[in-house]
């Protein structure tokens, strides 16, 4: 099983040299920790910029730059600052090439739900409707399984929707699996010390399983 | 020029009435307008209304009108650092509208600029967009938003001039501009206010025709809600 | 009759203290230069300033800074710049107070042509369709009558529209005009030895003269 | 960092192709990509559509490229200043859509931004309404405009960074920012090309998320068409 840090240090592998990139909150912002050197990528932040730099110092702290988990970070070489519907028309526009976020359930039709549980959790969507919506490539982070080991791969997800026909890959503690555009799961590879048995008892929605299911590696 | 300043706070709120609809700029506590905040709350106002991305902290911002019961009904995109927030919403005593972070911003700023509608493929299959328009371009689907405005924008900027011309710092510019483009009247607290010709015409933002009164704030708290530091 | 000089003149007198305007090209932009020096207000122009200043010196002129006629200008104290987009967001938003503009005809109900003559002159509508579908006070500048003697203050106008319903008042060589919600010019004022019964027999729209018509006092 | 930085204009324009659709940023000859055009001309294109506030003059800009026939098509709001234009438009060897300047901006930046259709009151009552969706907002009455993108958009910008931030001067900003958003590669030419890092991010107008490529241009004309000064 991956524990969060793999989970973003898989991910990581996704991303390709020369892409602007969303990061999420949560996981999907430990990503940007395992990003290989050697790749010129460049972070947006959805409340107002592009080129997340690394979290400040304490003598770096400034109350006015935040990133979208209004976490205090600093800004990168080259960044670029602007408003809120400039960075929304960026989204929107396709002009982001990967993003990257949670999930409390994705369905085998690529439509995920994150943003509320009826009669329970209200927080809102923030920008994840207008991120799953305009995205070519979005990427989930999330558990295989609930905390009382309900699936979270469904047929149909049960939560409010955030998002329909979106998700094209997802990265959980047990496993790499595509959401193939005709419908379904595919299983890419395993977690270390996970069977393929265990992914398939623990997936509700369609899944392929073909030939050989490779063990993830990391250092 | 056109001079638009206000002495300060209480004088800029003077006559913002119950019912009103307010907008709010800030991400999180990041740029809101901590003043005028303030100089609401020493009004006795109930009914009203309030746009803004998140609706503060349980003790600081948006919050404290929310605590003072001010308020009946908030359009915000996330609301999640606000256990008074989701008591009053489970509970029923508070409207709220939850709108995508994107559409709200686009909204706001249609609404300063007289488009009355666009579309958008933010929330389309999703409950957002439940009762409003589908349409199909280019075989993909998006759903009508329509234009927002307000009686009154409140935003906050880092350096601002006499004639309402504003600079923000950073990410605290977030909501801030399209707000004041939509606001009947917008006011504007400002960490500096500069005499009118002090600052470069190619950096402002937000052109003072968007400000009917500005003002330098003062005792900023910028209180942050999550300190994340690197080791050196 | 009022020369060109005139008609800005006369046209300056309904600028109000505080109001952001914006001239069109001919007679409106030297309406800038009769504007009293007691009242405070900014100009804008639709190619992205607001605060347009006074022609430059010779050793000032910039490339880089024209009006919406091409003409090279400077910058007042306090202007602001930006693009074309954020330029008719504030138009189209009712941002800006008062928009005065020429015209080729203009009807009772307040319609106006200027930006075509079918088969003859196809200069385009530039930013003058945004400008009157989106003004709340909208003044026009022209000649009362086309060179061959033709009323160009109709019932109907016979060249393309421009926008509808959007004049508010009218200065002419001749008289000043309103337009009447109800539609229908109303006589307010009369050029210097301009009878009455001239500007009656010049005006083909529908006019209505109530008692006493001052003639206008030019310093 | 991403580095966009090209070579030269020639370089930049490699591939573009006939028939494609094309963006020129420039508010009659101020603010005008002088290096792209020219490098545009010694490629053997023709039937281009091409995107512009104004199709040049008769022995600049765009109107070379009109003068040469390269252009098939043209998208403008205003195309007084060239007689080569009008000669062409009524002798029928060239289309023109004439498009409200408020509607072709808007249009543009939907067009970046992701929104298919908006709407707009500019053209109601106007032979621009033909064949177009009206609707009633709130008693008033308006059109519905589509964005608008390009294979190429060709922008000028006073200082850039080699990660495609771009700033504007004065007002040769214009159309250039929101062509920058809607080309599906665009490219910037600027007059001092700088490394990324040396710009203050608090004063670019278009972040280099929207350049695909940007070079340092030479031999700037900047023309004028209407030389107007004081005296002293």
């Amino acid at each position: 099983m991956l524990d969060k840090t793999q989970i973003a240090k898989r991910i990581a592998r996704e991303v390709k040299n020369g892409q602007y990139i969303n990061l999420g909150i949560g996981i999907p912002t430990l990503v940007a920790n395992y990003i290989p050197e050697n790749l010129e990528v460049v972070l947006q932040s959805e409340n107002g910029l592009l080129g997340i730099g690394p979290f400040p110092t304490e003598d770096k702290i400034d109350p006015d730059l935040i990133n979208a988990g209004k976490q205090t970070i600093t800004m990168a070489k080259g960044s670029a600052l602007f408003n809120s519907a400039d960075s929304f028309a960026m989204i929107r526009g396709g002009h982001v090439h990967l993003t990257i976020l949670g999930a409390m359930e994705v369905s085998e039709k690529g439509d995920i739900s994150n943003w509320k549980i009826p009669g329970k959790m209200v927080k809102g969507m923030g920008g994840a409707m207008d991120l799953v919506a305009s995205a070519d490539n979005i990427i989930v982070a999330m558990q295989h399984c609930s905390k009382d080991g309900q699936s979270k791969l469904l047929k149909e997800c049960s939560l409010p929707i955030t998002g329909i026909n979106c998700v094209k890959k997802i990265v959980t503690d047990l496993a790499v699996l595509d959401v193939l555009p005709e419908g379904g799961f595919k299983l890419l590879e395993r977690a270390p010390g996970v069977s393929v048995e265990e992914i398939v008892s623990k997936t509700e929605g369609r899944l392929l399983v073909e030939g050989e299911i490779p063990e993830m590696v990391f250092d | 020029m056109i001079t638009k300043t206000v002495k300060n706070a209480a004088e800029a709120v003077r006559d913002v009435v119950s019912d009103s609809v307010l907008m709010f700029g800030g991400f999180g506590l990041c740029g809101i307008p901590e003043n005028c905040i303030q100089a609401l709350l020493q009004k006795d106002l109930t009914g009203l209304t309030c746009i803004s991305n998140n609706a503060g902290v349980d003790d600081f911002g948006i919050g404290l009108m929310l605590k003072k019961r001010m308020v009946k009904k908030m359009i915000s995109s996330y609301v999640g650092e606000n256990a008074e927030f989701e008591r009053q919403l489970l509970s029923g005593e508070l409207e709220v509208d939850l709108i995508p972070q994107g559409t709200l911003a686009e909204r706001i700023r249609a609404g300063g600029a007289g488009i009355p509608a666009f579309f958008t493929p933010a929330g389309v299959g999703t409950e957002v967009a439940e009762g409003k328009e589908m349409r199909e371009f280019d075989g993909k689907m998006y759903l009508m938003e329509k234009g927002l405005r307000a009686d009154f924008a409140f935003v906050k900027a880092w350096k601002g001039d006499t004639a309402g011309n504003l600079i923000f710092k950073g990410t605290a510019r977030n909501f801030n501009p399209m707000m004041a483009t939509a606001g009947k009247i917008t006011i504007a607290e400002v960490e500096e206010l500069v005499p009118a010709g002090s600052l470069d015409p190619n950096h402002i933002h937000t052109p003072g025709i968007y400000v009917q009164r500005i003002f330098q704030g003062g005792d900023y708290e910028k209180r942050i809600e999550q300190r994340t530091v690197s080791k050196e």
